[in-house]
């Protein structure tokens, strides 16, 4: 294949850099955009259609332990849904978790060139790793579990901050993740500790560590700001999914103090209400706040209708979703590191709360004053597929459709929040943002996300159609890294992504207070415990710490 | 004499220590070729340590040595008319029946056999 | 990260070694190698079957890198006659994968997608009830860390550590001193189920002996305890466990802070199967209504859970998967090998570090040596020698590098001690899927 | 439509398109030129079976089927009359129609069924009107018909619908039933009826309950007259005695609901 391409005629959405429907050219060399190639180059003609980086995806659950558990306990979810090779791609199963190659394929039909798997034991990177490399076309990257790391809870117990930040940088290294990632912090010492107890307020005390949560999230928001992470601390907040835990966000992102941090699936995470009680809509405070700190930023994780998977390093989360219904049910403890639980769900129309967490994370869509700082997701599975995020978009761009769908779910919950008072039409252009340019912007890829020269040639083209759904569902031309690999809708080529990770710089001596650690408390050697270099190729994204 | 035993095929630490020799050399063949019945099992059947005996399920057989089973020291282990065979070639052949019932794995570890000896020796040896 | 360091001339000693004989993979192996006679001399911390495992697996350079009918041929024609088998075979079947590392394996079922073959590890004759039993009611787990941290009661049922897993208790779950465990052993309660004694009741606080064949009575009668109920005389009879004695039992289970229940093939591999390990499962989940409880099985190969891992990732499902129609499918029964084997629908088999010759029930032993069969293994053994093409190879872990997962899903590197002159499974299985895609291409 | 196997096949053949529904409206050309899957090769129907009549709603197929799968998977409607013994899961996913076979069938007849009915003039193998694994419930509804025996998991994760085995079954019979109704003449084998919610296990001879139920009554259920005549009337051999008998009735599984019922003839 030539290396040099052209693509004429299609209308370009590129708002990282202004370009907001103009038709024109997008020239394409080595990989990289380019200001221009020679005429006799290559072209595309995309003459009614629309022209789009491809997509980025900030938070999803592809790969990994939890991930490969949640598959492995479907088979009656893979069977209807198989997904048969080509004579360019590998085959696999569908369903809600689909296999790694499936995955891959599956999401550059949507026009996803770049995913971030959102959740893994530092333990289990060499598998994460292995997986990613594995899934098809995708550049990707992980984010590593430390909000319930056992060191650095002893680390902050003793106030040596200077030793927890060499300590997270040395993790990173050794996990060759992507950025840091909480999980309701210090929850998982209490499910394991203590008999299967959970934390929710975040000053309440981590069960046999003198510490609480909000010291954790500090030190992690603080770390990663430090080392100049390229994408802050990810946090999922404490007390997910419960009535009331609204002002249990609003005080983990007043913990920032002013720094960058990054809240994701925000929408469970933003409910009035009495504990154990219905939950109620919070999501005009949980906008506001965000509308004025634009220290913070955040994904929805948008809940859809049908099936999905709830499938969490929150332990304590997955046993009470469990006991809706008495549903098969997975625990998996990570040594001095995390917790995990897995559980089928479904999401119905006809049910209150299901509808609510529906509705709430349309408003937050709809209240976000600033879309670079409230992206999409559905915090795949656990909100519904991936493959959803087609209808999701047309629920954002088509009000009529929206007050449709809205009419068939449950009227008490619905009238409870303010959705059909919102008006508001999502524009290609604020599309184009939510699921590519602003993701691309809040990982810190600068290579992402955008058609500037200089850019990475992922493009996405879709033929242009009224009905959004229809439009987004499959692309009919999908390049990554310049080579063209859907081609009218299907598949010509098979390119293999890269893994992106950081490697902060830190003191080496710290290496000295781990091991010890180590051979007292794990169950791996410390000198087995980071990834061999050699293990799968990476690429590492500069950090840029605060001096 | 002849009476119908549970043979259950086990695994043991000299058998895996053997596996790692070889199974083609002898230190495998004669740990997966001595079976293992209780003291007062083998006091009825008249089997001494070393002693061959016949082991038949369904149109299968096989002549195996045999030897007491050592039991625990501190509990009193009343499992009798069971019989445990290191895994090998000659367990599998007592395998006779196939049927995994839909789950790829055959009863591998509960197999009626009948149990026949002592042999005299030149019967063992043919 | 240097792991060797020149002791004397020609002598190596590399640490943090990993023993890839069971599940247990542990990763703590100090080796001394002989780089001369190519064989390791000395294996400090390995347990017996470790110590057996390096001392024997020296390399014989006598033997053929491969074989065709039991003639030495060199690799390539081997490669050749071995792809093309596969080609004109309808059915051909891919099984073993558990004595190999993560990357042949992936490589592996590769290979089956290409062939639209059968393929299977030895999963389905060991724990592959047990996935079952997860895939029907889930199961509460842990990686083997946080039982030497936390677990105050480590029961097991069914197995026997004791003999084939000799330091699952005196490295990760009995002995160790953990987290919240500071006195070890002593902080710990150990109970035995099993239908015999066997060398692990020895180091057990209770043993429960069990009538052959009642496992999942017992474990129902726990769970009816558990969940609040009484047990009627009929427990008794059945299970030959007295009733005060399952009470006792169903007591400490729920009393404890962090228990787990190891259990191994006298659960999967007896009556009821799949069920007997989806009732310790439930048993599992049950008690977490009163503590935290999670279960493990004990798992054999060194490599048998990163072939499940690797298997569910490709394909989304972990054993017995069939890739006819051109997608996978699973279903157990119906595409794991000892069932195919037993039903003669197989036409030629590739058999990938394992031997099923020895270990499969006597109707499979029968159809495989009918059919063309490829054979990759470090040693001869049954299945080698009925093999048409066999191939010597390098063993994972003392010559080839990788990544093998513990029986907890750990991915855990390896460091090989000395050189093969064997190919490994991975240098074999590369070209042959080149090959195989060669003759596919052409027969187009 | 008559289709007879001239070459058996060689691996297994996969053919779900042997039913009434697919084939409606075919001429003998076209039934002949489908493609079955056969091993990892597609090949033509006609490869393996000569085709003759006309397609009126009823199919019978003929001759040595031991490697054919799927046979009638999906079939809606019609007749079809089977000679000889065939592979597994014959009538998976079936709605609606008749399968008659004169032969054996091995494991999953029935799988998922939601209507229809399958008469086995011989026996079946393991997990007849079972759900598919990992599944929660089974089949939903329609009747499956065993003359001879069968073996484990009968009727597992049945929601609606009859299974009915002349012969003996195997393990588990009715395992994790959420409702519907399991009758067994002849013997059981051991755990019927194991994490049943609700539903109906019934049969004409003892058998060893799992502990987890318990023995509520003995009595004399009109409804099981019912369902003895019908099956009377389908073929089956009833025994006089059987319709105005006394049954022990066992209520389960304490584990589950105990909602369900195992009914077991009093001579």
């Amino acid at each position: 294949m030539s290396s040099a391409l052209r693509i004429v005629n299609g209308k370009i959405y590129d708002p990282a850099n202004n370009i907001d429907g103009e038709v024109r050219d997008i020239c394409i060399q080595d990989g990289k955009i380019v200001e221009s190639v020679p005429g006799d180059t290559p072209k595309i003609d995309a003459h009614g259609m629309v022209v789009m980086p491809g997509g980025v995806d900030i938070h999803s659950h592809i790969a990994g332990p939890k991930t490969n558990l949640a598959r492995k306990f479907q088979p009656e979810d893979h069977r209807y849904d198989p997904h048969p090779g080509t004579e360019f791609t590998r085959s696999g199963a569908g369903g809600i978790v689909p296999s790694t190659f499936a995955t891959g394929y599956r999401f550059a039909t949507l026009g996803y060139t770049t995913v971030m798997e959102a959740a893994v034991p530092p333990l289990s990177a060499r598998h994460v790793l292995e997986e990613l490399e594995d899934t098809a076309i995708l550049d990707k990257g992980y984010y590593v579990l430390m909000g319930n790391n056992s060191f650095l809870h002893r680390m902050l117990e003793k106030g040596r901050m200077e030793e927890f930040r060499n300590a997270v940088a040395w993790w990173l290294n050794a996990s060759k993740a992507y950025t840091i990632k909480l999980v309701c912090p210090g929850g998982d010492e209490q499910w394991k500790g203590d008999k299967n107890a959970t934390i929710n307020q975040i000053d309440e005390k981590i069960h046999s560590f003198d510490i609480t949560p909000r010291q954790v999230i500090k030190a992690l928001i603080d770390t990663a700001n430090d080392l100049g992470l390229p994408h802050p601390a990810h946090i999922h907040c404490n007390n997910l999914g419960h009535s009331g835990n609204y002002t249990t966000t609003l005080d983990t992102m007043r913990a920032a103090e002013g720094r960058k941090a990054h809240i994701t699936h925000i929408q469970f995470n933003s409910y009035g209400g009495e504990p154990g009680k219905n939950p109620t809509s919070k999501a005009k405070e949980i906008s506001d706040f965000i509308n004025e700190n634009p220290n913070i930023s955040a994904d929805v994780g948008q809940v859809m209708f049908g099936k999905s998977v709830s499938m969490t390093a929150d332990a304590p989360l997955a046993w009470m979703l469990r006991h809706v219904k008495e549903r098969k049910w997975i625990n998996c403890d990570t040594e001095c590191e995390s917790g995990c639980g897995i559980i089928p769900f479904e999401y119905q129309q006809n049910v209150y709360t299901h509808t609510l967490q529906w509705a709430i994370g349309l408003e937050l869509f709809l209240m976000a004053k600033d879309p670079w700082r409230m992206v999409l997701s559905t915090d795949h599975p656990n909100g519904g597929s991936f493959l959803n995020y087609p209808r999701l978009i047309r629920l954002l761009m088509d009000r009529d459709f929206r007050k449709q769908e809205a009419a068939a779910v449950n009227q008490k919950a619905l009238l409870s929040t303010s959705l059909l008072d919102l008006d508001r039409e999502y524009s290609l252009q604020e599309i184009a943002i939510v699921t590519r340019a602003a993701p691309a912007r809040l990982l810190g890829l600068k290579h992402k996300g955008h058609l500037g020269v200089g850019a990475d040639a992922d493009i996405t083209i879709y033929d242009e159609h009224e009905n959004r759904e229809e439009m987004f569902k499959t692309a009919r031309y999908v390049l990554k890294d310049g080579h063209l690999f859907i081609k009218n809708h299907e598949f010509c080529a098979d390119p293999v992504g890269r893994i992106y990770q950081v490697a902060p710089d830190y003191d080496k001596k710290i290496e000295d207070e781990i091991r010890p650690f180590f051979d007292e408390y794990y169950s791996v050697q410390f000198d087995n415990y980071p990834v061999f270099d050699t293990h799968v190729e990476t690429e590492i994204v500069p950090t840029y710490p605060v001096q | 004499m002849t009476e119908t035993m549970l043979l259950v095929p086990m695994r043991t630490a000299k058998q895996g220590v053997a596996l790692n020799q070889g199974k083609l050399k002898d230190a495998y063949k004669k740990e997966t070729s001595t079976v293992e019945i209780k003291q007062e099992d083998m006091d009825r059947l008249g089997l001494k340590t070393g002693d061959r005996v016949r082991l038949r399920a369904g149109t299968e057989e096989v002549i195996v040595s045999c030897k007491p089973r050592k039991e625990g020291k501190k509990v009193q282990d009343t499992a009798t008319g069971i019989i445990f065979l290191p895994y090998g070639p000659i367990s599998s052949a007592l395998m006779t029946d196939g049927d995994t019932a839909g789950t790829g794995m055959p009863d591998s570890k509960h197999l009626i056999v009948e149990i026949e000896g002592p042999l005299a020796q030149e019967e063992s040896d043919g | 990260m240097d792991s060797s360091v020149a002791a004397e001339p020609n002598i190596r000693v590399v640490k943090n070694a990993t023993c890839t004989f069971c599940g247990c993979v542990c990763d703590d192996m100090e080796l001394t190698v002989d780089l001369d006679q190519k064989r390791i001399t000395k294996a400090k911390n390995a347990c017996v079957l470790g110590k057996a495992w390096f001392a024997e697996h020296s390399v014989d350079e006598s033997r053929p890198v491969a074989m065709i009918e039991g003639k030495e041929v060199s690799l390539d024609e081997a490669i050749d006659e071995a792809a093309k088998i596969l080609v004109n075979a309808r059915f051909p079947v891919i099984y073993g994968m558990s004595n190999s590392t993560s990357e042949a394996q992936r490589e592996t079922v590769k290979m089956a997608d290409l062939l639209s073959a059968n393929v299977d590890s030895t999963s389905s004759v060991c724990h592959g009830p047990t996935g079952m039993g997860l895939q029907g009611v889930g199961e509460p787990t842990t990686t083997l860390g946080e039982v030497k941290n936390r677990a105050d009661m480590i029961v097991y049922w069914g197995c026997n550590p004791s003999d084939c897993h000799p330091r699952l208790s005196t490295h990760y779950a009995v002995n160790p001193k953990g987290m919240y465990i500071p006195n070890g052993r002593k902080d710990r309660t150990v109970i035995n189920v099993d239908v015999r004694s066997t060398t692990t009741t020895n180091i057990a606080d209770v043993f429960v002996q069990v009538k052959p064949g009642s496992d999942f009575e017992l474990l129902w009668g726990l769970r009816i305890l558990v969940r609040g109920g009484k047990l009627n005389p009929a427990f008794e009879e059945q299970t030959g466990v007295p009733i005060d004695v399952i009470e006792n039992l169903a007591s400490r289970l729920m009393s404890c802070n962090y228990g787990i229940l190891f259990f191994g093939m006298g659960l999967t591999m007896t009556r009821g199967r799949h069920y007997n390990a989806s009732a310790l499962h439930m048993l599992a989940t049950d008690l977490n209504e009163h503590t935290h409880f999670v279960v493990k099985p004990a798992r054999g190969h060194g490599n048998v859970t990163g072939a499940d891992t690797v298997m569910s990732w490709q394909t989304g499902y972990p054993f017995g998967i069939n890739f006819n129609r051109g997608y996978p499918r699973h279903e157990p029964g119906e595409f794991t090998t000892t069932d195919i084997m037993c039903r003669g629908e197989a036409d030629a088999a590739c058999i990938i570090a394992s031997d099923p010759m020895a270990n499969f029930a006597k109707p499979a032993i029968d159809h495989m040596k009918k059919i063309p069969m490829i054979s990759f293994d470090p040693k001869p053994t049954p299945t080698s020698q009925a093999a048409r093409v066999a191939f010597t190879t390098a063993c994972y872990g003392i010559n080839t590098p990788g990544t093998v997962y513990r029986m907890d899903d750990i991915p855990i590197p390896l460091r090989p001690a000395f050189e093969s002159p064997f190919p490994s499974d991975l240098d074999i299985l590369k070209p042959l899927v080149k090959r195989i895609r060669e003759l596919k291409r052409a027969q187009y | 439509m008559k289709l007879t196997v001239h070459t058996p096949p060689e691996v297994p053949l996969e053919a779900e398109i042997l039913s009434p529904t697919s084939l409606a409206g075919l001429s003998e050309a076209e039934v002949s030129a489908l493609i079955v899957h056969h091993g990892n090769r597609k090949e033509a129907l006609g490869e393996f079976f000569s085709v003759n009549g006309k397609m009126n709603g009823r199919l019978e197929l003929e001759g040595d089927l031991s490697f054919v799968k799927l046979i009638g998977q999906g079939m809606a409607d019609g007749e079809m009359f089977i000679e000889g013994n065939v592979s597994g899961h014959l009538g998976c996913g079936m709605s609606g129609g008749r399968i008659v076979l004169n032969g054996d069938a091995q494991d999953w007849v029935g799988e998922d069924m939601t209507g229809g009915s399958i008469t086995i003039n011989g026996n079946a193998g393991h997990m007849v009107g079972s759900g598919v694994r990992g599944a929660e419930q089974g089949m939903l509804g329609g009747e499956i018909f065993v003359r001879g025996n069968c073996k484990n998991e009968a009727g597992g994760a049945m929601r609606r619908g009859l299974v009915a085995i002349g012969g003996n079954s195997g393990d588990f019979t009715g395992l994790n039933m959420v409702a519907g109704t399991v009758i067994v003449l002849g013997e059981m084998g051991i755990r019927t009826g194991s994490n049943m919610k609700r539903g109906s296990v019934i049969s004409m001879n003892p058998a060893r309950m799992i502990p987890s139920f318990s023995y509520s009554c003995t009595y004399q259920p009109i409804f099981l007259r019912f369902y003895l005549n019908y099956l009377r009337d389908v073929g089956f051999e009833i025994d006089d005695a059987w319709l105005n008998g006394s049954y022990q009735r066992w209520c389960g599984d304490a584990i589950s609901l105990n909602k369900g019922e195992v009914l077991l003839y009093q001579s």
